[in-house]
C-alpha cells in the first residue's frame, strides 16, 4: 500500500521527481520554492545524483540542457522571475528538442513584485515564453498530491515529445502542506537514440537549434508545429459538480481548488454552480470548455490576475455562451465565499434561475 | 624527394604557409580554385625538407607533406 | 465536520510545530487537511503563524480570512487575529502572556489557558506550546487527545522522540484545564 | 639500380574531424585550433567519449567539423552546459570551445563559476579581441585604441575599460588547476599550444580539475587586415597585452 506522508507542496514536487527517477537537479534559490532546492540537496547526494546550486537562474537552465542532452532526467525550478530568466534556455530546448522538466511556483509581478501567489504568468508559460514559434506543455497542479502525480507526469511528457515540460504552481501550491499518497513510479525507461552518449560505434550527432540551410529551419518549424498539434491528445481537465450546471466556472491551480468550496456553497443554497479546471493549461482543454459552453448557460472564468485564460475560454467557448470573467491581482487570496458572491453576481447578470 | 601536395579546392590562399616555410617553397599562385580563391603553389627545387611547418600552421588542412621514408 | 485555526505567536514558541503535530493527526484520522504556513519575508517580523484546515471534504481554500478559532500565543498575535474569528468561534489565549482587554475579537467563546504555568507545574516549560494543543484540541471537538498523541511519533523529529511522553502529558494537562473549566461554568 | 625511395605522408587531419571545408574566412585561426583540438582527441582516444558544448560566435557551426556529440549552447552559456554535461557524463571527455564575445562578455558569469566549482572541464577560448561573427564590433578583449564597429575611434579606456586578461583572472580561482595562453601565429608557438592542449587534456583525462587554453587568434577580416599582417599582430600587439605562457598547472611536480 502506498505511504501517506504530510508533506508541503514544494516537498511533494522534489519527491515525484525523485520516484520518477530524476537525479540531476539545477537550480537557484528564490521565494516561495525554496524547498524544492532544499529537497534536492539533502536527497541527491544520499542517492547518487547531483544537485548543484548555479550562479544564476540562467546558469542553472544550461546545466539542465548540458545534463537533459545525454538523456538523463533533469529538474529545475524557480519563480516568476528567475523563469523569465530560464527562457532563453528553454527557448534553446524546445528548438534543439531536449527534454527537461522546469517547475515555475509563480509569485507576482512584473519586475521584482512580491512573493504572494499569482496566476500572472499563464501567458508566458502557455505561448512559449521565450523567443520563437514554440510551445511547452504545461501542467497546473492544484493540491500537494497533484504536484507529487504531475511531476512525474511531466517527466514521462518531456521524453515522449522531446520537449520541455512546465509545472505552473504557485506561492500557494508550493507552501501548502498536504497529506500526500506516495505512489510508485512504474514506468519503462525509454529509448533515447538521439541522446549524447559519445560516438561509439556511430558519427558524432548534434542537438542543436541553428538551421542555416535554404528552407532547413522552415521545414524544423514545420515539424515542430506538427509536434505541438500532436500534444493536444494530452489534455487534462477535472469538473466538479458540472451535472446540468447553469453557471459553469472555469479556473485552475490554486484557484482552481478554492472555487470547489464556492461550488459546494452554491450548491447549498440550489444554484446550478459547476467547476471545470484545466490540468494541462497548455495543450488547454478546448474542446472541454467548448461542451461547457454548449451545455451550460454562461462561463466565468476566475484568476489571480487581471485576465489571461479568459483569452482561451472565449475562443474555446466559441461564443456559444456569454463568458464572464472575475480577476484578483496579487496581494491577497480570495476567499471561497468572496468567489461564491462574484459568482452570484454572474448568475444574476445572466439571468439564471 | 619531398614534397607538398596543394589540395587546390581547400586552400584559402591566405599565405601562412608561405611565411611558415624556411626554404621559400611556396608561393602564392596566380590560378583560382572554385571558391574563387587564388591557391598557393609548391615549386620542387629540391629544398623542401618535409619538415611539415607550413601544414601544421594552415588554417585549412589543405597541404599533404611527404618524406622520404628511411629503410 | 469542519474546522479551522490560525495559529500565531513569536518564533521560538512552537507555533509551527503545533500546526504540524495537528494537521498530521487530522491526516492519521482519515480527514482531510490542509496546513499553510507564513513564508518569505513574513519570516522575518519576529511572529510566526501557520494555518490549519480539517475537514470531512477536500479543502478547499487553505487561507482563511475568517477563521473558525484562532490560537494566539502572544500580544500582537492576539491584536492581529483576534479581531479576524467568527462570531460563532473560539479564540485560545495564551494567559500567561495576554491580559483582558488587550484585544478585541467577536468571538463568543474565548479560552484564557495559562499555558506557562501548566507547563511548569508539569515539570517543562518549554511544552507550553503542548498544553495549549492540548487544550485547542479539547475544545475544538475535532480529534481526540488520543488522535493527536498517537500523531506525535510521526510529527516529531526522531531526535524528539524521547520527548514524546512528556509531549503526551502536556496536551493532557491542556485538554484537563478546558474540560474543568467547563465543569465549573456548568457547575 | 636503386629504387626511388618511397614517399610517406607526413601529416594528415584527425580523424574526429570531419572532412569538409570550413566556412571560416582565409587567415582566421579558427579552423588551425579546430584541428590542433580534434588531434587531441584522437591522441588520446577519446572521440568516441567527447561531449562538447558549441558556442555562438564564428564558431558557433563547430559541430559541423568535428566527428563527436556536441550539443548547442546559448550565447554565453557553454560552462554552464558543458557543467551539465559533464555532471551527467562524468566519464565522458567534455570540453567547450568560445571566443571572446561569448566567454569574456555574455559569458563571464559561467566561465567564472565554472571554473571556480572546479568542473572537470576543458575549456578552450578563442580571443581574437573583437565579435567577428556579427561583423566586428569590439569585445572585452579588444585592444585599447583598437578600432571596430562599434568603437570607431579606438577602444577609450575611459569609456570602455581596459581588455579583460580571462586567463589571469581565472588563475586566481581555487578552482582552476590548469590554465595557459597560447598562439598559432609561429611553429614555434604552435609547439608550445600544442603541449598545453595535451596539459589540459590531461588534466580532465586524468580527473584533476578544470582546465583552461586561451588562444590569441587573428581576425584578418574584421582586422582589415590581410592574413600576414593579422597573424603578425597576434605575436606584437596581442602578446604584448596579453602574454603567453602557462598561467597554472597546480600539478606542475
Amino acid at each position: 500500500m502506498a505511504r501517506r506522508v504530510l508533506i508541503k507542496g514544494n516537498e511533494a514536487i522534489a519527491m515525484g521527481a525523485i520516484e520518477a527517477g530524476c537525479r540531476f537537479y539545477f537550480g537557484y534559490p528564490i521565494t516561495p520554492q525554496n524547498e524544492i532546492p532544499e529537497y534536492m540537496s539533502m536527497a541527491m547526494p544520499k542517492l547518487g545524483g547531483t544537485f548543484l546550486q548555479a550562479e544564476s537562474e540562467v546558469a542553472s537552465i544550461n546545466m539542465l540542457l548540458g545534463a537533459a542532452a545525454t538523456g538523463a532526467r533533469v529538474m529545475t525550478s524557480s519563480s516568476s522571475p528567475g523563469i523569465s530568466l530560464k527562457q532563453e534556455g528553454i527557448s534553446y530546448l524546445a528548438g534543439s528538442q531536449i527534454p527537461g522538466v522546469i517547475v515555475n511556483m509563480s509569485r507576482s509581478g512584473p519586475g521584482l513584485g512580491g512573493i504572494h501567489p499569482s496566476q500572472g504568468d499563464y501567458f508566458q508559460s502557455t505561448r512559449g515564453g521565450g523567443h520563437g514559434d514554440y510551445r511547452t506543455l504545461v501542467l497546473a497542479p492544484s493540491t500537494a498530491q497533484e504536484n507529487y502525480d504531475l511531476t512525474m507526469l511531466a517527466f514521462d511528457l518531456a521524453e515522449k515529445y522531446r520537449n520541455p515540460v512546465m509545472i505552473l504552481g504557485d506561492a500557494l501550491i508550493g507552501q501548502i502542506k498536504e497529506p500526500v499518497e506516495l505512489k510508485s513510479y512504474r514506468k519503462k525507461p525509454q529509448d533515447k537514440p538521439w541522446a549524447l552518449t559519445g560516438a561509439k560505434g556511430r558519427h558524432g550527432q548534434i542537438l542543436k537549434s541553428l538551421f542555416l540551410a535554404d528552407g532547413e529551419l522552415t521545414d524544423h518549424n514545420w515539424m515542430l508545429a506538427k509536434k505541438y498539434k500532436s500534444m493536444e491528445k494530452e489534455v487534462r481537465f477535472e469538473t466538479y459538480r458540472a451535472e446540468d450546471a447553469q453557471l459553469m466556472l472555469v479556473a485552475f491551480g490554486s484557484v482552481g481548488r478554492i472555487l470547489k468550496t464556492s461550488v459546494d456553497i452554491l450548491r447549498e443554497k440550489g444554484k446550478a454552480v459547476g467547476l471545470l479546471r484545466p490540468i494541462t493549461v497548455y495543450p488547454f482543454p478546448k474542446q472541454a470548455v467548448r461542451q461547457a459552453a454548449e451545455e451550460a448557460k454562461a462561463l466565468m472564468v476566475m484568476e489571480l490576475n487581471t485576465g489571461q485564460m479568459v483569452e482561451d475560454v472565449k475562443l474555446a467557448a466559441e461564443c456559444a455562451c456569454p463568458v464572464d470573467f472575475y480577476g484578483r491581482p496579487p496581494g491577497s487570496i480570495p476567499t471561497p465565499d468572496e468567489l461564491a458572491k462574484e459568482a452570484m453576481k454572474v448568475w444574476r447578470k445572466r439571468g439564471l434561475k | 624527394m619531398p614534397q607538398v601536395k596543394v589540395i587546390s579546392e581547400r586552400c584559402k590562399g591566405c599565405g601562412l604557409c608561405v611565411l611558415a616555410c624556411p626554404k621559400n617553397n611556396l608561393a602564392l599562385g596566380k590560378e583560382y580554385n572554385a571558391q574563387g580563391y587564388a591557391y598557393v603553389t609548391f615549386n620542387s627545387d629540391g629544398k623542401c625538407t618535409g619538415c611539415a611547418f607550413c601544414a601544421e600552421l594552415c588554417p585549412d588542412m589543405a597541404l599533404r607533406p611527404y618524406k622520404e621514408e628511411r629503410s | 465536520m469542519y474546522f479551522d485555526t490560525i495559529i500565531a505567536g513569536f518564533g521560538g514558541q512552537g507555533v509551527l510545530l503545533m500546526g504540524n503535530v495537528l494537521a498530521y493527526a487530522a491526516m492519521h484520522a482519515g480527514k482531510q487537511v490542509t496546513y499553510m504556513p507564513v513564508y518569505g519575508v513574513e519570516m522575518r517580523g519576529g511572529t510566526a503563524n501557520c494555518t490549519v484546515v480539517i475537514s470531512d471534504r477536500p479543502v478547499g481554500s487553505p487561507i482563511i480570512h475568517e477563521p473558525v478559532s484562532a490560537v494566539v500565543m502572544n500580544r500582537p498575535s492576539a491584536e492581529k487575529f483576534g479581531p479576524m474569528v467568527k462570531k460563532k468561534g473560539q479564540v485560545f489565549v495564551n494567559a500567561s502572556l495576554i491580559k483582558e482587554g488587550q484585544f478585541t475579537t467577536r468571538a463568543k467563546t474565548v479560552c484564557w489557558v495559562p499555558t506557562m504555568e501548566l507547563a511548569s507545574d508539569i515539570g517543562n516549560r518549554r511544552l507550553a506550546n503542548m498544553v495549549m494543543l492540548g487544550a485547542v484540541v479539547q475544545g475544538g471537538g475535532m480529534l481526540t487527545i488520543q488522535q493527536v498523541a498517537d500523531a506525535l511519533s510521526g510529527a516529531l523529529d526522531p531526535r524528539y522522540h524521547k520527548m514524546i511522553p512528556a509531549n503526551v502529558g502536556a496536551l493532557k494537562a491542556g485538554a484537563r484545564f478546558i474540560s474543568e473549566q467547563k465543569a465549573a461554568k456548568k457547575g | 639500380m636503386s629504387a626511388k625511395p618511397k614517399l610517406k605522408q607526413v601529416f594528415d587531419r584527425p580523424k574526429s574531424l570531419k572532412d569538409v571545408p570550413y566556412h571560416y574566412c582565409p587567415g582566421c585561426h579558427h579552423g588551425l585550433i579546430h584541428r590542433l583540438v580534434a588531434e587531441q582527441i584522437d591522441a588520446f582516444g577519446l572521440q568516441e567519449s567527447t561531449l562538447a558544448a558549441a558556442s555562438v560566435g564564428c564558431s558557433v557551426l563547430l559541430y559541423d567539423y568535428f566527428d563527436v556529440d556536441i550539443v548547442e549552447s546559448p550565447h554565453g552559456r557553454a560552462a554552464a552546459v558543458a557543467t551539465g554535461l559533464k555532471r551527467a557524463k562524468p566519464d565522458s571527455f567534455v570540453f567547450t570551445y568560445q571566443g571572446d564575445g561569448d566567454l569574456a562578455a555574455i559569458g563571464t558569469a559561467e566561465i567564472v563559476h565554472a571554473a571556480n566549482r572546479g568542473e572537470k572541464i576543458t575549456v578552450i577560448f578563442v580571443n581574437n579581441a573583437v565579435f567577428g561573427m556579427t561583423g566586428g564590433q569590439m569585445a572585452p578583449t579588444t585592444l585599447e585604441g583598437q578600432v571596430t564597429t562599434t568603437s570607431p575611434y579606438g577602444r577609450s579606456a575611459a569609456e570602455a575599460g581596459l581588455p579583460i586578461r580571462v586567463c589571469e583572472m581565472l588563475s586566481t580561482l581555487e578552482g582552476t588547476a590548469f590554465a595557459a595562453r597560447v598562439a598559432v601565429d609561429n611553429i614555434k608557438n604552435l609547439k608550445k599550444a600544442k603541449a598545453a592542449l595535451k596539459r589540459a587534456f590531461t588534466y580532465q583525462t586524468k580527473g584533476w580539475g578544470f582546465s583552461f587554453v586561451e588562444f590569441l587568434s587573428s581576425c584578418p577580416t574584421n582586422w582589415k587586415m590581410t592574413p600576414e599582417e593579422a597573424n603578425a599582430r597576434v605575436g606584437k600587439e596581442m602578446a604584448d597585452y596579453f602574454p603567453l605562457g602557462v598561467y597554472k598547472d597546480v600539478r606542475a611536480n
